[in-house]
């Protein structure tokens, strides 16, 4: 396919492709200590791009969350007690579905797992509970509207999950690696790669002679 | 998801990137790593990944922000490259 | 219960990890009492749920009760059970041997550490257990925040090491989801076993994606297991961590890695699409090159610690090598190895770390009449010696034959000369020791050998060191010996995975 | 040594766009990962089996309810790190090139007008952050979010006003209490589960506790979960703060 087409039809990844480089590219070579948690920043972005680009879909297709009209279609204008005479009817029915599982009723808050009471609960195999499930979604309050739904109007809801957690796993790597800068700068007076490393050189010949200062500190207490 | 809309921001994050880690002064490269963050969650908005765009505001742009201003205000301000 | 045992072993250092944050403000020595009998609690649950997996077959254990591909499951055969069982015994030797240098080091903090300990053993045996690829990002992402935070708790120079670890860790981890992403991207799943499937009924493999995907995800765990070209972290990290954060990663990190590796190769893209890929040709060069790396510069340390971290930069060399033969005796021999070697890199790092505790030991030249000073830590000392040598008894001897005898029935002979010439390296290291330890330095370099035997003269290792360290030395000859059982397990599982039946 | 570097960045590169010519279209629905049969059940299925509008909180929560424990309990790992790396135990360093800050940043130059302001709009912003957490299911939102921008509050009051008196009322330990408390909660009630006999994690089996169906059930331990996600997120993130403005020096010896 020609250029203009290549180019245009896969933008999102070809920046991707450019953030990635220059993520990596600072990562490796500059020379402060906080350019390169920069470097890193910009490198998980990068992917966090790349992810999200995969998950859109045409346009004009929705955010993932159902439209309020969608899920409550009989609620244009009527009093919706009859909402609430069905959730009640589906619940008795429900309820007697539910009667065969024998059910404990302490309610502990299992703080310690080690002390929990030897119960064997005779879970039947999940399969069955698979079965169970769909089980359940007959019996709701609601008509169920899986059918009425056309999957090309919502975009693909996984990849903002991956994403959310990417973004915070990204933000605890980043707090962490600030505390470690802040120890370095504390040790050897500087956050500039070269220098550090010269500290580190004429702070002892090699390995052996180095009396760590911190067991010292802590065998004089 | 307006194309032409996306390209901008998508130019705008990569130069916004690039400044970030070539200034010198580290807490405007912060605040410049700040722009990019919030470019991003503004792209991922317009992309319709709503969710994202919030997290990405607020743990991305608005505590990384934070957490590196306290430490440049811990260490030096300065950088050599 | 014991359709639980799973998640138990799991929870059980979870949940301990918390009642230490919550005990420790207050009374510091409950950290200890609690971490161990959280582990031996753990290790029973791993152990039952190995005898389940080996009676009854691969174990599946949906999460939140949702089915395969919508929600997060665990899908536990021979190895990962195996892998499991290998994760506590690992930890609960480290918890019990930890308790003098903590006290002694870092006693303040031990509130902090032992939470961080046990997150981490929770981290890992999550990584051996689920069958998602994106929730084991997740908890590589755990096991190595808490492995940053356990080597900067170390001596002065620890911290700048762990800042190079965060720095290139963190890069092999973004790496590994990037390829995640491209798998997820053609597959449209994130479940290993639906991958396999997908990848195989659309014949996938030779897609420019999916080759792509393979080379980043193995780059990133390469990177995370420090393979030869990637291994710039590993050395300063274990030579200047904690003693004990030392003798919990040296064995754990880079081995699950070896099993993540192994994992994806053998369940995801399975053995008949990688046989005759490229992969299988230039890979083992990678491999020869870090075992040949790993050798020599462990030959020329002199610093006790540093020297044991190129020792197993070159075993993973042994293991990447040996996985990608592609066959299924030698995919067998480097899990076989995974397991034979992490023993092996404990009991170093127990042993060394016996050692600088009583007499202070860093370098080789200080191991003078190390023998007569502390007799019993030595025994377990050249057990291990001999095992990384390969002297019959032991489990070294047992994964070094299979893996020769792989690279003889795959005919990649350099491979087999790289071993032996490993195996050479690693006899000059230990006999050198050995050398120093029982003779002691030569006369010719005037040092006169004081045979005093006061009482300061032979102090052995504290008693709960010592433990830890017999413990595993015995168990590197029961290896040795009693191989068959692993071995057929192992290789029951292989097959049978890249058999080509898919578990569904 | 810098072309060194470059040549490994544009390998990649070129790897990347190796691959990218075998990319389905950007924004195609016809793409794998969008046509696939694991996000046609999410988008189809999300209502009927949990009752939440928004697909992403549902997912989030309770189709990968693992995923996002092992997330909480990284933001809980970045923070008691981050207090090994940086916590007491360090201050007694002897040969450091730079001393350890002596003492805490404790006044900042009075300011009228950030005061006033902030006075004025911490209570807003908080009440923001308990809506986004509390509506997590129908808009854009849920524990993260509503944590951080709780945490961004009490930082807001921080910056602004006294640090050693903001850090004397919630002091590090009971950030730390405030982290297990989300933790507990989050993999408790995973665990509670256990005892209904359901696998790990899975609501439906406490219908027994509330007395309503199993989607509602599912509904509401979705909250309860965004609740303890919330509570460890912003008492971690305050942590982290606090530890990366002083220096590791916030917590009053007496009570390390």
């Amino acid at each position: 396919m020609d250029l203009q087409t290549l180019l245009v039809s896969k933008l999102n990844y070809w920046i991707f492709v450019i953030l990635m480089i220059v993520g990596i590219w600072a990562i490796m070579s500059k020379n402060n200590l906080i350019k390169k948690i920069m470097g890193l920043a910009i490198f998980q972005a990068a992917v966090i791009l790349f992810y999200v680009s995969l998950a859109s879909k045409e346009h004009g297709t929705d955010i993932p969350i159902y439209p309020h009209d969608l899920i409550h279609p009989e609620h244009h204008g009527e009093v919706d007690h009859h909402v609430e005479e069905d959730s009640a009817k589906a619940h008795g029915a429900y309820e007697k579905h539910e009667t065969a599982h024998h059910e404990e009723e302490h309610v502990k808050h299992s703080d310690d797992h080690d002390a929990h009471a030897e119960k064997d609960a005779h879970h039947d195999t999940h399969g069955d509970h698979q079965e169970a499930a769909h089980g359940v979604a007959h019996h709701d309050a609601h008509a169920p509207i899986a059918d009425s739904i056309n999957a090309d109007d919502f975009n693909n809801p996984l990849p903002h999950v991956l994403m959310l957690t990417a973004i915070v796993v990204g933000v605890a790597t980043l707090g962490v690696g600030l505390s470690l800068i802040q120890r370095v700068y504390r040790i050897y007076g500087s956050i500039e790669e070269n220098e550090i490393l010269e500290a580190i050189q004429n702070a002892s010949d090699d390995g052996l002679t180095l009396q760590p200062e911190e067991e010292a500190a802590a065998q004089q207490e | 998801m307006i194309w032409s809309y996306d390209a901008i921001l998508l130019i705008l994050i990569v130069i916004t990137a690039i400044v970030s880690l070539s200034i010198k002064d580290l807490i405007s490269a912060t605040i410049t790593l700040g722009v990019f963050s919030f470019l991003l969650c503004l792209l991922w908005a317009e992309m319709g990944a709503v969710d994202v765009a919030f997290t990405e505001a607020a743990v991305g742009a608005g505590v990384s922000t934070v957490f590196l201003v306290a430490t440049i205000y811990n260490t030096t301000r300065k950088s050599s490259d | 219960m014991l359709q639980h045992a799973p998640v138990i072993h799991l929870l059980a250092p979870f949940y301990a990890a918390i009642i230490i944050c919550i005990a420790g403000m207050w009374r510091k020595e409950t950290a200890y009492p609690i971490a161990v009998t959280a582990l031996s609690l753990s290790l029973l649950s791993a152990v039952a749920t190995l005898i389940k997996v080996g009676i009854a077959g691969p174990v599946i254990y949906a999460m939140g009760g949702w089915s395969a591909p919508f929600g997060i499951h665990f899908h536990i055969d021979a190895l990962s059970a195996l892998m499991a069982v290998l994760i506590q015994v690992v930890a609960l030797l480290t918890a019990i041997h930890s308790r003098h240098p903590i006290h002694s080091s870092i006693g303040e903090k031990s509130y902090l550490y032992y939470p961080l300990f046990l997150l981490f053993v929770t981290g890992v045996t999550g990584i051996c257990q689920t069958a998602d690829a994106f929730n084991l990002y997740v908890l590589i992402e755990v096991s190595a925040l808490t492995s940053y935070a356990l080597i900067a708790m170390g001596e002065k120079r620890s911290v700048h090491a762990s800042f190079n670890y965060l720095l290139v860790g963190s890069l092999g981890a973004t790496l590994y989801l990037l390829g995640v992403g491209y798998l997820y991207l053609k597959t449209g799943t994130l479940n290993m076993q639906d991958l396999n499937f997908i990848m195989t009924t659309r014949e996938l493999f030779s897609t420019p994606t999916i080759q792509v995907a393979l080379i980043l995800l193995m780059v990133g765990l390469w990177i995370k297991m420090a393979q030869f070209p990637f291994h710039g972290w590993l050395p300063n990290a274990y030579t200047w961590a904690p003693s004990p954060s030392a003798a919990l990663m040296g064995p754990l990190m880079t081995k699950v890695m070896v099993y993540v590796m192994i994992r994806f190769m053998i369940s995801v893209y399975g053995l008949d699409a990688i046989v005759d890929s490229m992969w299988t040709t230039w890979v083992p060069y990678l491999a020869i090159a870090g075992i040949v790396y790993g050798s020599l510069m462990a030959l020329s340390q002199h610093y006790l610690r540093r020297m044991v971290t190129y020792i197993i930069v070159a075993e993973i060399g042994y293991m990447v090598g040996a996985a990608w033969l592609a066959t299924e005796l030698s995919i067998t021999a480097a899990f076989y190895h995974v397991i034979s070697d992490a023993l092996m890199t404990l009991a170093l790092f127990l042993c060394i770390a016996a050692m600088r505790v009583r007499h202070d030991i860093r370098s080789i030249h200080d191991m003078e009449n190390i023998f007569k000073k502390m007799p019993i830590t030595m025994v377990a000392f050249s057990i291990v010696a001999l095992s990384l040598v390969g002297i019959p008894p032991t489990s070294g001897f047992i994964s070094k034959w299979y893996l020769i005898s792989a690279g003889i029935d795959a005919g990649h002979w350099p491979y087999i000369i790289a071993l032996l010439l490993a195996s050479f390296a690693n006899a000059v290291i230990f006999f050198r020791i050995f050398e120093i330890g029982v003779f002691g330095k030569k006369p010719a370099e005037g040092h006169h050998h004081e045979e005093s035997h006061d009482k300061k003269y032979l102090s052995e290792a504290p008693f709960s060191m010592l433990i830890p360290c017999l413990v595993i030395s015995a168990s590197i000859i029961l290896l040795g010996i009693f191989n068959q059982p692993f071995i057929e397990m192992i290789s029951t599982t292989i097959s049978s995975i890249s058999g080509g039946e898919v578990l569904q | 040594m810098k072309v060194f570097q470059t040549i490994i960045a544009v390998v990649l590169g070129a790897l990347l766009i190796y691959a990218e010519a075998d990319f389905p279209a950007w924004a195609s629905s016809k793409s794998p990962a969008n046509a696939g049969e694991l996000s046609q059940y999410y988008i189809k299925n999300i209502y009927d089996e949990t009752l939440v509008p928004n697909m992403v909180t549902a997912v989030l929560a309770d189709y990968r309810g693992y995923d996002t424990l092992f997330e909480t309990v990284v933001v809980f790992t970045a923070g008691l790190a981050i207090f090994a790396i940086l916590g007491t135990g360090v201050m007694r360093e002897k040969k450091t090139a730079v001393p350890a800050p002596k003492r805490i940043y404790s006044e900042p130059p009075f300011d009228l007008i950030v005061r006033i302001s902030t006075r004025m709009l911490v209570p807003v912003i908080q009440l923001f952050a308990l809506y986004v957490l509390a509506h997590g299911h129908h808009s854009p939102g849920g524990g993260f979010q509503g944590g951080v921008i709780l945490a961004a509050s009490f930082i807001m009051l921080e910056l602004s006003s006294d640090l050693r008196a903001e850090a004397a009322k919630l002091t590090h330990r009971m950030s730390i209490w405030l982290g297990i408390i989300g933790i507990v909660i989050y993999a408790g009630w995973g665990t509670l589960s256990l005892f209904f006999g359901g696998h790990f994690l899975d609501y439906d089996m406490l219908q027994a506790l509330f007395p309503l169906d199993p989607l509602m059930a599912r509904s509401h331990s979705m909250l309860i979960v965004e609740v303890g996600v919330a509570f460890t997120v912003s008492s971690i993130m305050l942590l982290i703060f606090r530890q990366l403005v002083s220096g590791g020096y916030s917590i009053p010896d007496k009570q390390a």
